[in-house]
């Protein structure tokens, strides 16, 4: 497979879905232990209007329409830190993708990257920070790698997919500096952060539903 | 858990029903959730507006009527509402004289009111934001998400609240608004964590013989945990740490007209000092009975009567909660004669009454 | 046992010195214990004292000021005041109109409070005590201490306050009380039980999934325990509870002035129908968060409805507690267009502002 | 011994404070199943006016003084149900002593017939009501009988005290008709009544005084 249809991309936002519902104890009990408690509802919440509204979101015209609705959907439904950060990471991601209804690797790098980026200049974190974007960051660092090395899109996603799962490992030992967990200070070391997990579950569900 | 509610996900949409059905002075829109004043306001006032997650009634729900906020968007419990319920509810009560979004420094929440503010301002709606970060127990913003908004917002809903009636204008009201924060501490304390509903349990397990300090009100806990110990010393405690801080500043983000865009200005706090004369709120944060904050309050007064600082207006009793978490809160407003004019003013909301 | 006290000893006396401290509209006397008003009444004027154990705060020190209350004696922790607490008050607030007791019905309080009268009466203050009962969940007086009083409190001293305040004399302020008596309802149920302080541990233990339907306010168990269930089916309970009552007489002591002496007179209390106004308390018993009681409000304003009965006034708040009991109470007195103005006149103390 | 010596009664009262601030949990514990958790404090802190002053008591001219002080005593230092019942009951246990400075056991038979008969006007409560009463009452009855049968002193307080504690025990099985305890209605059964333990200690301490 050289190319992802926006086909599969739907399949992706209802895969999200399933998994969020799976985890949604486990990532509330993530936020529990150094935030509020509610990362894996505010995750279903929004994510069960993205499958209720999935019917009409299939009819967008093409890709980017199809992430711009999505993020538009996350905005409106999840609220707290998370809804700002993943609704503005699907309109980003849209954003660069002209009319595409297929887009290549490349295509997919420049659209996480995009996607990434905008969640950067909302939340302005860093790597480092123990919030989503360990994991994110270090995702588009290793798209490009693939891009650049000619990888092909089943090993490009499975790469990226190993480089999430140690970001969102490395936010165990990290002291956070943004988000409610940066008010536990040192106390928020040992606690791995719920962004990051759900972040890391977002992309493994793209690995899952195109290879 | 033992609370009064029915289904978990109609917590918030029962509760503002009940308070509509309980007050005529406000009425709630559902779809998406907002509280707002029945009466309409003179043409060309300033809109004062303020919101977060839910589970910290009265706060802001309960403030919103004569002399305080024009309306209220709650948002789940311990989630800062949506862009789109803050857009709506400005839209149903502007009235010519712009918004101002009473904003408390929680990453979603600024996140979500910065979306709200651009779509408004975008939409003609000149609107502002304007931050509250007074919680004393997050120590500085180059290494945290910055200080928590906590006991201030309550204080600074009433002030800018009889401003914007008293006919101020939405840069006056900014201005004000802004100096609020700029003088407002506080530092709070648990005794128990509190049960998010949607969560069933405890968000922190704590013995029987430990207490939190420097919470906010998230069910968060707090920086550090000691042993259990009397009034008096959870009393020094809370009220050494707001009297000791130093001076404080940092980088605030907000909405500049001429550019269309969010420009950071640099606020500072002074250090209290004596001779100092102060709002004061003495907060319980859910569960903790009147009669306990009397016993904080006697201490802490006594506190700054020592520190020659004179509390020349305070409030006692559970105004900013954490759901039904037990433990207090301690805020301190430097107040001038503007500010106290303006508390003297006249308000009547579900919350607060003069 | 986590509380915000200092030694157990001093609990009362440090609360009252908080909330002396807070509000300038009061005064406390320590020896002993009393809480009165600062700022002298008319001459002549009737004055109006409660009274009765401390941990139902912010009754009754916080209903002390212009509108309600002139003078609130409390007791040890749910223990009545002792008689020359009420003989020392009274003597230091009449003024003239003669002293009316507002006492709850407990055995106690009742005991304490006629020993209180006597002495004054004997003294030449004109003395009378109004009982309250209206607790529903204590089904009849010939087998039990009859009914407790409980939410009506609240209500009477706001109205009696007022008329007071508006000068009506002690007969007619004692009459004025008498209906609101006879016109009041109340229920309640706890989730969890309150913890004594000098005791240190809850009164009663109670399982997770259990709660108990018609306590009062003092940390007993209620009438019985039912699994834990949702508000609206807790809400159902405790307004079927008051609205199917039916007529309820019982002879009340009161004192006669001819011949110096208690006689007893019989009270009736007519069932409540379709077409009555009521005015209605959802009071939290210490440590339930209000917006808890706003669910509460919501399936109740509802019943009433259906039944035709209108809440024309309302309060939603903790304002008759049981320390630190997690629950609420439901009252109605049913009111007419003088007790509805009384309601409405301005009041300003601790704890009631309008 | 035929009489009782007025400085007999005080060593009564000190003994009472005694016995009270051992039992206080007792009582509380007591008070907690069917009342509201205050009748040892309650107990507790008249007693311990009453030995606070008990030089001052001491120096009361007669006995039916040194009843009355008491009872002033307790009534303004208790509150509660018990201050006014107990304080009633040893101010009218004094009144019918004149100005006696020790009594026979016919005296103290009036002495207490009077105390317990001031306790019924102001609380109304009969034996049955799981009260003081269904200790105090059979106490009366007892001391009457051993008058009558021209009993010694000792062995009309020992029978009194007996009586006494099966008046007490009687209380377990009754539903309560008076006091806090009478809001339980059938749950009250199966607990024993707090006042009638605190009179019964009482009682017994008087007995160990002069035995
Ligand atoms: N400034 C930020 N930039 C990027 N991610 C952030 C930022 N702040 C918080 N997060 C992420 O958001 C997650 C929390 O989301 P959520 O619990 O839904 O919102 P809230 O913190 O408002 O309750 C954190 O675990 C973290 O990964
Ligand atoms: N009407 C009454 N007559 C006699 N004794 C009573 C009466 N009511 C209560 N008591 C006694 O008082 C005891 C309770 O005393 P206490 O706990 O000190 O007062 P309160 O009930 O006010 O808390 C009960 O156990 C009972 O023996
Ligand atoms: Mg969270
Ligand atoms: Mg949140
Ligand atoms: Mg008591
Ligand atoms: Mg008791």
């Amino acid at each position: 497979m050289v190319t992802i249809k926006q086909t599969q991309l739907i399949e992706w936002l209802k895969n999200i879905t399933l998994v969020i519902r799976e985890n949604k104890d486990i990532l509330t009990a993530l936020d529990s232990e150094i935030g509020d408690a509610d990362h894996g509802f505010n995750m279903e919440r929004g994510f069960n209007k993205v499958s209720e509204k999935i019917d009409e979101l299939s009819r967008s015209q093409d890709i980017a329409m199809l992430m711009k609705n999505t993020g538009m959907t996350l905005i409106s439904s999840i609220g707290g830190a998370s809804g700002p950060l993943y609704g503005t990471f699907f309109m980003q991601a849209g954003a660069v993708l002209g009319d595409k209804t297929e887009i290549t690797l490349t295509d997919l790098k420049n659209s996480i990257e995009n996607g990434v980026k905008g969640v950067k200049d909302r939340g302005r974190a860093s790597v480092g920070d123990k919030t989503m974007i360990d994991v994110l960051e270090p995702a588009v660092q290793s798209l490009s790698e693939s891009v650049g090395e000619n990888l092909s899109l089943e090993q490009a996603l499975s790469n990226m997919v190993d480089v999430a799962k140690n970001g969102m490992k490395s936010t165990i030992d990290m002291i956070a500096k943004k988000g409610r967990a940066s008010y536990l200070g040192e106390r928020s070391i040992g606690h791995q952060d719920a962004g990051a997990t759900s972040s890391y579950l977002i992309l493994k569900a793209l690995k899952e539903t195109i290879n | 858990m033992k609370k009064l509610i029915n289904k978990i996900e109609n917590v918030i949409t029962e509760q503002m029903e009940g308070m509509a059905a309980a007050h005529s002075s406000i009425k709630i829109n559902l779809e998406p959730k907002y509280i707002y004043r029945s009466e309409e306001t003179k043409k060309g006032k300033v809109v004062i507006i303020s919101g977060g997650g839910s589970g910290h009634e009265p706060m802001h729900g309960g403030f919103v009527g004569l002399g305080m906020l024009d309306a209220a968007c709650p948002g789940e419990v311990f989630t800062s509402p949506t862009p789109d319920q803050m857009f709506e509810c400005a839209k149903k009560v502007e009235n010519g004289g712009g918004v101002l979004f009473l904003v408390k420094n929680y990453t979603g929440d600024v996140m979500n009111f910065e979306m709200a503010a651009e779509m408004l301002n975008a939409d003609g709606i000149k609107t502002q934001n304007i931050l509250i970060d007074d919680d004393v127990a997050v120590k500085d913003s180059l290494y945290t998400a910055g200080r928590r908004g906590v006991g201030t917002t309550v204080i600074m809903e009433k002030i800018v609240g009889a401003a914007a009636e008293a006919g101020y204008d939405l840069e006056q009201c900014a201005a004000l608004a802004k100096k609020v924060n700029s003088r407002g501490r506080s530092m709070g304390m648990a005794l128990t964590s509190c049960i998010v509903p949607a969560a069933g349990k405890p968000n922190f397990d704590i013995d029987e013989d430990e207490i939190e300090i420097g919470v906010g009100i998230h069910g968060e806990p707090g920086r550090k945990r000691i042993p259990l110990t009397n009034a008096d010393e959870i009393t020094t405690i809370l009220t050494s740490a707001i009297l000791d801080d130093k001076a404080y500043s940092r980088p605030l983000r907000e909405w500049d007209f001429s550019t269309n865009s969010w420009v950071e200005k640099e606020l500072t706090s002074d250090a209290f000092k004596a001779g100092d004369q102060m709002i004061a709120l003495v907060n319980g944060l859910g569960s903790t009975p009147v009669s306990e904050l009397y016993t904080v309050y006697r201490k802490f007064n006594e506190l700054c009567e020592a520190k020659n600082i004179t509390i020349a207006r305070n409030l006692v009793g559970s105004y900013i909660t954490a759901l039904d978490m037990q433990g207090c809160s301690i805020t301190l407003v430097r107040a001038d004669d503007e500010m106290i004019k303006l508390w003297d003013a006249p308000v009547n909301t579900a919350g607060l009454k003069m």
